[in-house]
């Protein structure tokens, strides 16, 4: 049996010069194999941070895998730097046998892989023209998550019957805490450790985190240290201060499904466009289930036309849409609308404001989001106002 | 054996370990609005705000009324109940006074989390609730009391009840 | 209409307190949103390089997409830097129309995702119980692609019926080149510029590459400059000196599909695990199309068992296995093997040796691979002689 | 009109320029089997040995003989004929000399690829087929002649007939 192909290392590196671009790269080897692979100096997405998040550069991006380091931030007090040896997991309150888990407890678990979206319930942006995708919307992302279904682990501590909430706790300085219906545990609920294939980024929560697909971003709680089960809910800071919003004359509270919504990515702000055949490209998503279409209108909202779907279409996960469109030069606007599987159609600004008032804005919007296309190709958003 | 079915799972797998009562009473701070959480001990109006002028002022301002977006990303503190002005605060959006208590005493002050003992906690929740005109200057809060504050805007939340389908609402 | 909630900036940064971990990560605010994530100290996966490739840690990932910056290398006169705004693609030969296509052309026809994997054909190694997967055959990783169909270009340039190979060139400094058939171009074939979301890496093409599911790695030219069509291969230097194989007396040429093959990636060396439950963990793939079923033995191939697929199964992508264990602590050697979708089942490298001969050992080796089990939990690769 | 329905295909999108002739002989370096391809000038095994010892003994040895893992990552350029030693080399591996031409000239040498001259490149591939015995040393190497010589190695070559299946082969 002759041995493998490629030998390990030799003095041959010596005779390799290496070097700066030049105008024929044919004439000039290029450096060789590393250890960790970089972006071409010619692209540089960035997220686009504020003091307290920051956001994806959706418009930057081809498809669904939002890569790791572009994955959107949201936290309440920094990222914690968290020890993987020491790191526990607390599961207590209404269970047979209160445990702890440490991280390789956790990783011993049958596991399982899920592609879902992300999403802050705050995520909306409005007000001038000169926003892309990444300004109004950049609070979304998705990944491939690996780790354990949560019921897994309420098999292990055994959840008693009356228990019905639970709260989520994380181990940063904010100490997050949500409450969560018990029923989302027996669902869908999961405890990743993984990201795109490698172990959780701290900014997502490091080593492990509380995965809700569909659910509010918030409610996935980071850095998960703690589950305690009850019930009552707690009404935690984060789900009455925050996360909840005006419907007319009330407060409502517990939205904690993302609403279907959907955005053209491509063509917008800061881009320009010409004249002819133009591939119209966006992501959908929607917080109870699979995508069921999406359309998408050139003539400012007048009629609409199906878009392609990437397959393959999965629940809960942003998906991507094409529309192939002639643009004869002339002034439009472009616009997308999800439908998802409960039939929800992504209503507009307006119906928005009639069913919950003008005083909106701050949680769970979800409206079209237009462009508009000028005659000389440049791309605008299009912010409406009640 | 090694040879059998081990398809199916077993009723528990044996990984993790039993928590000990000390583990689960360090990291069990929360607290629920009837007051399950809460523990001994108790803080004035008074007290609460010689702590807040010293600990909490140089952010949410002396009168508490520091807005978003200019000295830090967090609401006013203080404003009037449900009558007056508008901005989201203890004083006319919070539906439960636990939650104050719960809140400072996991993460504020900002810079210093987890610093503060249980009677100063109660003490600025006193102080802010005072401030917010929902208690009196000279009421006492513990775990009793505490629990027992009704807040002017418990009576306006309501539970969203969408499930999906045609209907925006 | 409220404004957004998410100020963009304040004088607020200046209080926030910032540092190294602490021993409770909760009573310390960590550092704010930034424009790019990056891993935790406490994590770091590398490729494995020699001179002339690096290799994908595989036994440090869960699932199936690898992490761009993971990906395996394989070049053979380093990473050219490409500038985006220089690049050209040229179609000539049996065409009716010649053409150069800009990046910005490229982008502009309709565009598709298909998540694949690539392997390099030399994807093989052994000779001793030291050895990772990363060792084995980490010169495999898989991608969400994104780009256009080949056949989209064939289309607008004309492709003459007579044409039934092209010949697909790089602009890095091998200028490398391999023969095609023109079938493929039809069939699957993609012209890529986006990985994992975003512009694809250089290591891996930037800023455009050739893409065949399924085939050589070697064959899904990098930095792609050039395709030339004919009716003839050309029997290039990477088609005959290498990428052929001894099979008995003679020499055997254009194997481009990857045959099925699969590997454990957990548990491995240099892995202990403890008796109990073990979550039996790998990859398996196959240029053919999908993976039907893997099977898992844990009594050294005397038996064998059907282990759980993650969905979605895609065609020719890494599909990711798991099989549930008891260990009783006894020795034992545990092993995977694929069945492909066209019947086929990974061969033993007995048999791959009787087929064709004992000489083998460059290219295109797919045995199954095993790892022993010690009583004390270490975990050794067993190197098979033949 | 923008409202037409655009989800059928045009049969041409019109992104993209037609390729002039100038451009397409800049890159259309590639030769076949067939010769088509090789361009005018010609070269001899002495002028070959001669840009040889200059351009690639370095790397390669003098002899052409130096071994992959030693001092580069390549086979042996020179070896015996069938008959003889194993390295798949020219001499007993390769089934076409025109790969010689091609493949020296689009990049060795592997520090300066692209700098040869075509007759250095006849030259070189004279050389290296002499050294390997294929051809006599006297032979004058050009687009005529290069694609007449036989490669002892072709007639061992066999297309992959693999589809699958059950069958290991
Ligand atoms: C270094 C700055 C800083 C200091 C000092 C500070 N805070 Fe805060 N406070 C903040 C920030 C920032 C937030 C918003 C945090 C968030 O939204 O995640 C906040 C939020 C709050 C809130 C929630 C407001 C709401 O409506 O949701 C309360 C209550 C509060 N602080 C009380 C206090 C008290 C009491 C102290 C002193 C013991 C204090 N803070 C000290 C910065 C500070
Ligand atoms: C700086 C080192 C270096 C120099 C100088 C060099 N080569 Fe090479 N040569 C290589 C390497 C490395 C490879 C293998 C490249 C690969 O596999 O991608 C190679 C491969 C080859 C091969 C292919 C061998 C095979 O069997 O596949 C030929 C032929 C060759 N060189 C000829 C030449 C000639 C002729 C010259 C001089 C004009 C030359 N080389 C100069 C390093 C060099
Ligand atoms: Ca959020
Ligand atoms: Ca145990
Ligand atoms: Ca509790
Ligand atoms: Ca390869
Ligand atoms: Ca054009
Ligand atoms: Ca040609
Ligand atoms: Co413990
Ligand atoms: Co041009």
């Amino acid at each position: 049996l002759a041995t493998a192909i490629l030998p390990v290392s030799s003095a041959f590196a010596k005779y390799v010069q290496v070097g700066a671009p030049i105008d024929d790269p044919t004439k000039k080897l290029g450096p060789g194999p590393g250890k960790l692979g970089k972006r071409s100096p010619f692209e540089q997405p960035l997220k686009k941070p504020s003091d307290i998040s920051s956001r994806t550069p959706l418009q930057d991006l081809y498809s669904t895998i939002t890569p790791a380091d572009l994955h959107f931030e949201r936290h309440h007090a920094g990222v914690p730097t968290i020890d993987p040896a020491k790191y526990e997991l607390l599961i207590h309150g209404m269970v047979d046998k209160p445990m702890k888990f440490t991280l390789h407890d956790l990783k011993r678990f049958p596991s399982v892989t899920r592609t879902c979206f992300l999403e802050c319930a705050g995520n909306f942006r409005s007000g001038s023209e000169q926003l892309t995708p990444q300004d109004i919307l950049g609070l979304t992302s998705q990944s491939e998550w690996t780790g354990i279904m949560l019921s897994t682990l309420l098999r292990e501590v055994g959840v008693q019957p009356k228990a019905s909430w639970f709260l989520a706790e994380g181990g940063d300085a904010a100490v997050m805490t949500r409450s969560i219906p018990v029923s989302k545990a027996w669902d869908d609920a999961m405890i990743v450790y993984a990201q795109n294939g490698e172990a959780i980024r701290p900014e997502q929560g490091y080593p492990a985190r509380l995965l809700l697909p569909g659910w509010e971003g918030n409610m996935n709680i980071k850095w998960l240290r703690r589950l305690e089960f009850a019930d009552e809910p707690w009404f935690t800071r984060e789900e009455t201060s925050k996360y909840t919003y005006p419907v007319k004359d009330r407060i409502r509270y517990f939205s904690f499904e993302m609403d279907a919504r959907s955005i053209i990515t491509y063509p917008v702000f800061p881009q320009k466009v010409e004249r002819g055949w133009i591939e119209i490209r966006g992501i959908a998503w929607s917080g109870r289930g699979k995508v069921l279409k999406v359309e998408v209108s050139t003539d400012a909202g007048k009629s609409w036309n199906t878009a392609n779907l990437q397959e393959p279409v999965l629940s809960k996960a942003h998906t991507y849409f094409r529309y192939l469109w002639y643009w004869n030069g002339d002034a439009t606007e472009i616009a997308s609308r999800v439908i998802d599987e409960t039939g929800y159609t992504q209503p507009t600004l307006k119906q928005l404001a009639e069913a919950r008032g003008t005083a909106i804005g701050g949680y769970h919007m979800n409206p079209i989001t237009a462009w508009q296309i000028r005659p000389d190709g440049s791309v605008l958003f299009y912010p409406e106002k009640v | 054996s090694s040879l059998a079915d081990t398809t199916k799972w077993p009723p528990h797998f044996g990984f993790g370990h039993a928590a000990t009562e000390q583990e689960i009473k360090l990291w069990d701070i929360d607290i629920r609005p009837d007051g399950l959480g809460l523990p001994s001990g108790s803080g004035t109006v008074a007290q609460g705000k010689a702590v807040y002028v010293v600990k909490c002022a140089a952010c949410h301002g002396m009168e508490g009324r520091e807005l978003p977006g200019v000295k830090l990303p967090a609401p006013a503190l203080v404003s009037d109940t449900l009558a007056g002005s508008r901005p989201k605060t203890i004083g006319n959006y919070w539906p439960y006074a636990t939650t104050v208590f719960d809140y400072i005493r996991r993460t504020m002050p900002y810079n210093l989390p987890g610093s503060l003992n249980d009677n100063e906690v109660y003490s600025l929740t006193a102080y802010l609730l005072s401030a917010n005109q929902i208690i009196s200057p000279n009421t006492i809060i513990n775990a009793q009391t505490l629990p027992a504050v009704v807040m002017p805007a418990k009576k306006l939340y309501v539970r969203d009840d969408r499930k999906g389908g045609k209907e925006v609402k």
